[in-house]
């Protein structure tokens, strides 16, 4: 059996597959150890650096985790748009790129207080806040400098939701104080779907595509790459550029093809300092 | 291997093959899902299959008591339901990517946009084609027939007006729809299929009323949280735009 | 009938052919004698000798039921005239009727809102009529220019002409209903004016219209009623449990 | 206003007018209505406005006053109004005139002091030769003419909706003035489609799409009377409940209608102290 290429091949699909294999969901309790034998009789070097990455210091699968981690991000945008607005650049903008700003900045810190009362209703600990690392900001002297951090969080966010959404499946309802019941999974997607239009409208500002075609003046930057990079145009193995592939007598082009689907990044890749990960900070 | 993983309606015959068997000629979402993927391949030798469809639950193309045409239940049910849903938007964009006067209609970059966003929906709607023929051969959903009011192609404010509701709704779908799927690479997909959708949306929201990408009216001020509605919601007010009647009551329900 | 009759909680029953509003006119003093004696939720069904007689409910309501089939009627007529244009309409003309759609589908949807405040909620609001029950228009030609003028002025100068009647028959204490009212009353008399000078240019607010006081010669819920009653057959309306004007 | 003065007067009004004293039971109450900054100093002295019935009547007195003197000088130019079109503007002088009667009955019946006929000037200089003229060519040149037309039109039907309910404890007066509401606006929408016929951009309604009236800033004023805020789309169903149009009239429901249209199947009303500055341009 070569399980070698069976994980790299699934690797393909979801480079999280290592992390998903050691939830702490029951079905897998037995499954991980042996994957994990199976997996390093295999090819040790490989998943070696797999598990690395896929553990970075979390439990993974876990839901508190999950929310942790998302509110991680939410805190982390949610002070970059509270440093935007008191910037001396904001009211440089325009009257509609300000209101922009401050409807994003409300959902922002809605999901903070959002994710930080999921956590708790679930039983766990709000992870403590993290700020935007003043000096990276303050290197952005322009506003126009500002809303490309902006798309690169908000493209990131994108990502990083749509990396974790497999982990809260099948979870219960749950009754926070205050907010009501709400399924966990529904929520996040209801969050990931906000940081999309977020996405959306801020490329837009910029006179970018509202959706990602590998042609925009940030898309070579880690934010668009990874794994499975944004201009990836194959969707579970479906090779969607290829002629008659999907569809007779139509070829799809590569860039309508990437730009349909929006790819993934891991917890790895999102908190790796080339990303989010690097934004961090005091 | 536990039932919830497993896609309902995939080939369980694929179980018994020789593991060795390329992925990519196998039922592609056993392992494109990982979990379910992977799980099955370490233990195909120590779980069992998990039981047959219950002959209650209908298939998906089935033709129900009352005539309509059912979507299918478990995850079939879910899939054929974005199908249904994204062979509407395909169709509705077609149209508008179509007219000849669509550039002096909407603009000429917007007109250009709009050819983009019919290639994305035609897209998703032949992925979902391909990947049900492929996982449910059998269950896949018709080609339905899309209808609109009149004069929906006629105007500027019309054709953004059904972008828009379209979109919305799109995005509402896939949000409520997501608790409802079982395996984990579906869901993924779907993931990748409703932030596109999102930016649609947004950037359609943005041409009717400039800064309206995220309105309070469709992300609510309080959670920050975007619409999400049952399949029973949105088929109801989908079915306005679908000549075929459709049925969803088991979308999501595994037997 | 009373307006109790109207409680949502009677609404929100399932209605079938034979359930809502028709009431003969000796079941609606039966109905009434109930609700007299202490009228509880458990309404007896009446006899029903006339199974397509719908009876309007007395004070604003049934008011607001008269301005719904009024604005229904319009809207269907517009909505056919949108749909398929006679060929000897122009395009200009085709933008007006279009407009007219538009405003009289407001005002039905709007109307309809009022009558059952749960009408955007699937799970909860009520049938206003039977499903069956439509404003024809087989009656009317509208293969023509001529033909759909005729049949849309008949229709604005009846709304026109009863707005200016009705609001001030409105007894809720409130006002905004009656404020909005007046806004679509106005727009009414609009659209009387132009269908009136598309058909005869100039024959706007004329003295067939127009009385010697300089004021539109008013019509009654029952003139209404009596000149849209044969388009909703075979339901037949009634409206003798409307306030009357005094003056 | 003299309000003593006119107590005084329905003290020792003959008793036939007993009928219509009525007309003052809001007096008791009467505020005045304070007039945005810098407006009030532009008005003639009598020009300060209250939400009174008597106000009320004596506000649309003078509406119908002025329009009737516009018809009335503009069909004096027999080389104004094209001949195809005399009879329209005939028939609307004409009901302007009564309107103007039954105005002039109501507080004669009440025993108010009747107001002076003011003399007006359509120029918009305001009877004084140095001022500027605001509306020019008004009385000789029919587009300008039908661009003031339509503007005053407007505005009556505008002010009628706004002052009904203020004399609606006189149920016979309460029914006539709805009345004239709906002649007005076919009035208005007559010389509205009257001036899309002569190729301007304007339709039978007040919309956010017609072509906008060019106006020196000192007149503006009267555009804002007459179709100031017609693009609203806020109407209260109840206090503080607005009428949920946008899923009310949505695609999905198969009744969308479009923002503008909306905005059309309403008109607004307008406050009696805008619509005084802007009658007070004209005397």
């Amino acid at each position: 059996m070569n399980f070698f290429n069976i994980i790299n091949q699934l690797a393909e699909v979801d480079p999280d597959v290592m992390g998903r294999l050691d939830t702490r969901r029951s079905v897998f309790n037995s499954l991980t150890s042996m994957s994990k034998r199976a997996a390093m009789a295999a090819g040790p070097a490989l998943l070696a650096s797999f598990f690395t990455k896929a553990y970075a210091g979390t439990t993974a699968g876990d839901p508190k985790e999950v929310f942790n981690y998302a509110l991680t991000l939410e805190y982390l945008e949610a002070d970059f748009y509270n440093k935007m607005i008191a910037s001396p650049y904001f009211s440089t903008a325009s009257a509609a790129a300000q209101a922009a700003i401050r409807q994003i900045s409300k959902h922002e810190t809605a999901h903070v207080n959002l994710l930080k009362a999921v956590v708790t209703g679930i039983g766990g600990t709000p992870t403590p806040a993290v700020t935007f690392k003043s000096a990276t900001f303050a290197s952005l002297t322009s506003f126009a400098a500002q809303l490309q951090v902006a798309q690169l969080l908000e493209d990131t966010g994108v990502r990083a939701y749509k990396g974790r959404a497999g982990d809260l499946l099948g979870l219960a309802d749950v009754t926070i104080t205050g907010i009501g019941t709400i399924n966990p999974l529904q929520s996040a997607l209801q969050i990931h779907s906000v940081e999309a239009r977020h996405a959306a409208h801020i490329r837009y500002m910029r006179n970018q595509t509202p959706w990602i075609t590998g042609t925009g003046d940030l898309d070579s930057q880690p934010h668009y790459t990874g794994a499975i990079p944004e201009s990836n145009t194959t969707q579970s193995n479906v090779n969607l550029i290829a002629a008659n592939s999907i569809t007779p007598n139509t070829t799809y082009s590569a860039a309508d093809a990437a730009a349909s689907f929006d790819e993934i990044l891991t917890p790895a890749e999102v908190t790796d300092n080339s990303r989010a990960g690097g934004l961090i900070g005091a | 291997m536990s039932d919830n993983l497993q896609p309902r309606g995939s080939d369980d015959a694929t179980f018994a093959q020789p593991l060795y068997t390329p992925i990519k000629r196998r039922s592609f979402f056993m392992y494109a899902g990982a979990t379910a993927g992977a799980s099955a391949l370490v233990l195909a030798g120590c779980s069992k299959d998990s039981d047959p469809v219950k002959p209650n639950l209908p298939t998906g193309n089935s033709t129900t008591a009352d005539g309509s045409i059912s979507l299918g239940s478990g995850d079939v049910g879910v899939l054929n339901y974005a199908y249904a849903l994204e062979q509407l938007e395909a169709d509705f964009y077609s149209k508008v990517a179509a007219l000849s006067n669509g550039a002096s209609l909407l603009g000429a970059t917007e007109f250009a946009y709009f050819q983009q966003v019919a290639k994305h929906e035609a897209i998703h709607r032949d992925f979902f084609k391909a990947a049900l023929t492929r996982d449910a051969a059998g269950q896949v959903l018709r080609n339905l027939t899309p209808k609109y009011p009149a004069g929906t192609f006629d105007s500027k404010t019309t054709i953004l007006a059904t972008a828009k509701a379209f979109e919305d709704l799109g995005v509402a779908a896939y949000n409520g729809a997501g608790k409802l799927i079982k395996t984990p690479a579906y869901l993924v997909i779907a993931g990748q299929i409703v932030s596109v959708e999102a930016r649609h949306a947004a950037y359609i929201r943005d041409l009717i009323t400039p800064g309206s990408f995220a309105a309070d009216d469709q992300v609510a001020a309080a959670s920050g949280l975007d619409m999400a509605m049952t399949p029973k919601e949105v088929l109801n007010t989908a079915q306005n735009f679908i000549t075929e009647k459709l049925s969803g009551d088991s979308i999501g329900v595994n037997a | 009938m009373s307006e109790h009759s109207f409680s949502p909680a009677w609404r929100a029953q399932p209605l079938g052919r034979r359930g809502f509003l028709r009431v003969s006119a000796a079941s609606a003093a039966t109905v009434a004698l109930v609700a007299a004696t202490g009228c509880d939720t458990s309404t007896p069904e009446p006899v029903l000798p006339d199974p397509n007689l719908i009876t309007l409910p007395a004070g604003d309501n049934g008011l607001l039921y008269s301005l719904y089939l009024l604005a229904l009627a319009k809207a269907t007529l517009y909505q056919k005239i949108y749909e398929t244009p006679p060929t000897d309409l122009t395009t200009a003309e085709r933008a007006i009727f279009s407009d007219l759609r538009d405003h009289e589908v407001a005002y039905r949807e709007l109307l309809h809102l009022i009558l059952d405040p749960n009408y955007l909620d699937p799970t909860k609001a009520a049938q206003l009529f039977p499903t069956d029950f439509a404003f024809k228009l087989t009656s009317f030609t509208l293969t023509t220019r001529a033909g759909v003028l005729v049949a849309a002025q008949q229709l604005e100068d009846l709304a026109a002409a009863t707005y200016p009647v009705m609001v001030p028959l409105l007894t809720s204490s409130n006002p905004y209903q009656r404020v909005l009212l007046l806004k679509a009353a106005s727009v009414q008399a609009r659209h009387a004016a132009v269908v009136r000078d598309l058909l005869a240019p100039g024959s706007f607010a004329n003295d067939d219209v127009v009385n010697a006081a300089g004021q539109l010669k008013p019509k009654t819920p029952v003139e209404v009623n009596t000149a849209l009653a044969p388009f909703f057959a075979p339901y037949v309306i009634s409206v003798a449990n409307l306030p009357v004007p005094v003056l | 206003m003299k309000l003593m003065s006119i107590l005084d007067h329905v003290a020792s009004a003959p008793a036939a007018a007993a009928p219509r004293r009525a007309l003052f039971q809001q007096l008791g109450r009467a505020a005045v209505a304070a007039l945005p900054l810098g407006l009030g100093a532009a008005l003639p002295a009598a020009a300060e406005t209250k939400d009174t019935s008597l106000d009320a009547l004596t506000q649309l007195l003078l509406l119908e006053r002025l329009v009737s003197a516009f018809y009335t000088r503009a069909l004096a130019n027999t080389s104004l109004i094209p001949a195809a079109q005399v009879p329209d503007f005939q028939r609307i002088l004409r009901h302007q005139t009564q309107h103007v009667a039954l105005f002039t009955q109501a507080l004669q019946d009440s025993g108010a002091i009747m107001p002076a006929m003011p003399t007006f000037d359509f120029s918009g200089q305001r009877n004084v030769p140095g001022n500027p003229v605001l509306f020019p060519n008004v009385l000789t040149a029919y587009d300008d003419f039908l661009a003031l037309a339509q503007q005053l039109e407007d505005l009556s039907a505008r002010l009628y909706r706004s002052q009904v309910f203020n004399i609606s404890y006189d149920p016979k007066l309460y029914k006539a003035a709805l009345s004239i509401v709906a002649v007005e606006a076919e009035h208005s929408a007559h010389v509205r489609t009257l001036r899309r016929n002569r190729g301007v951009a304007v339709k039978s309604w007040p919309s956010a799409t017609d072509a906008a009236i060019a106006r020196p800033a000192a007149a503006q004023v009267l555009a804002t009377a007459a179709t100031g805020g017609e693009d609203n789309l806020a109407q209260e169903q109840q206090a503080g409940v607005l009428v949920p149009f946008a899923s009310l009239l949505s695609v999905l429901r198969l009744t969308f209608v479009s923002d503008p249209s909306v905005a059309e199947a309403f008109d607004e009303p307008v406050s009696t102290a805008v619509a005084q500055a802007a009658l007070s341009l004209f005397y």
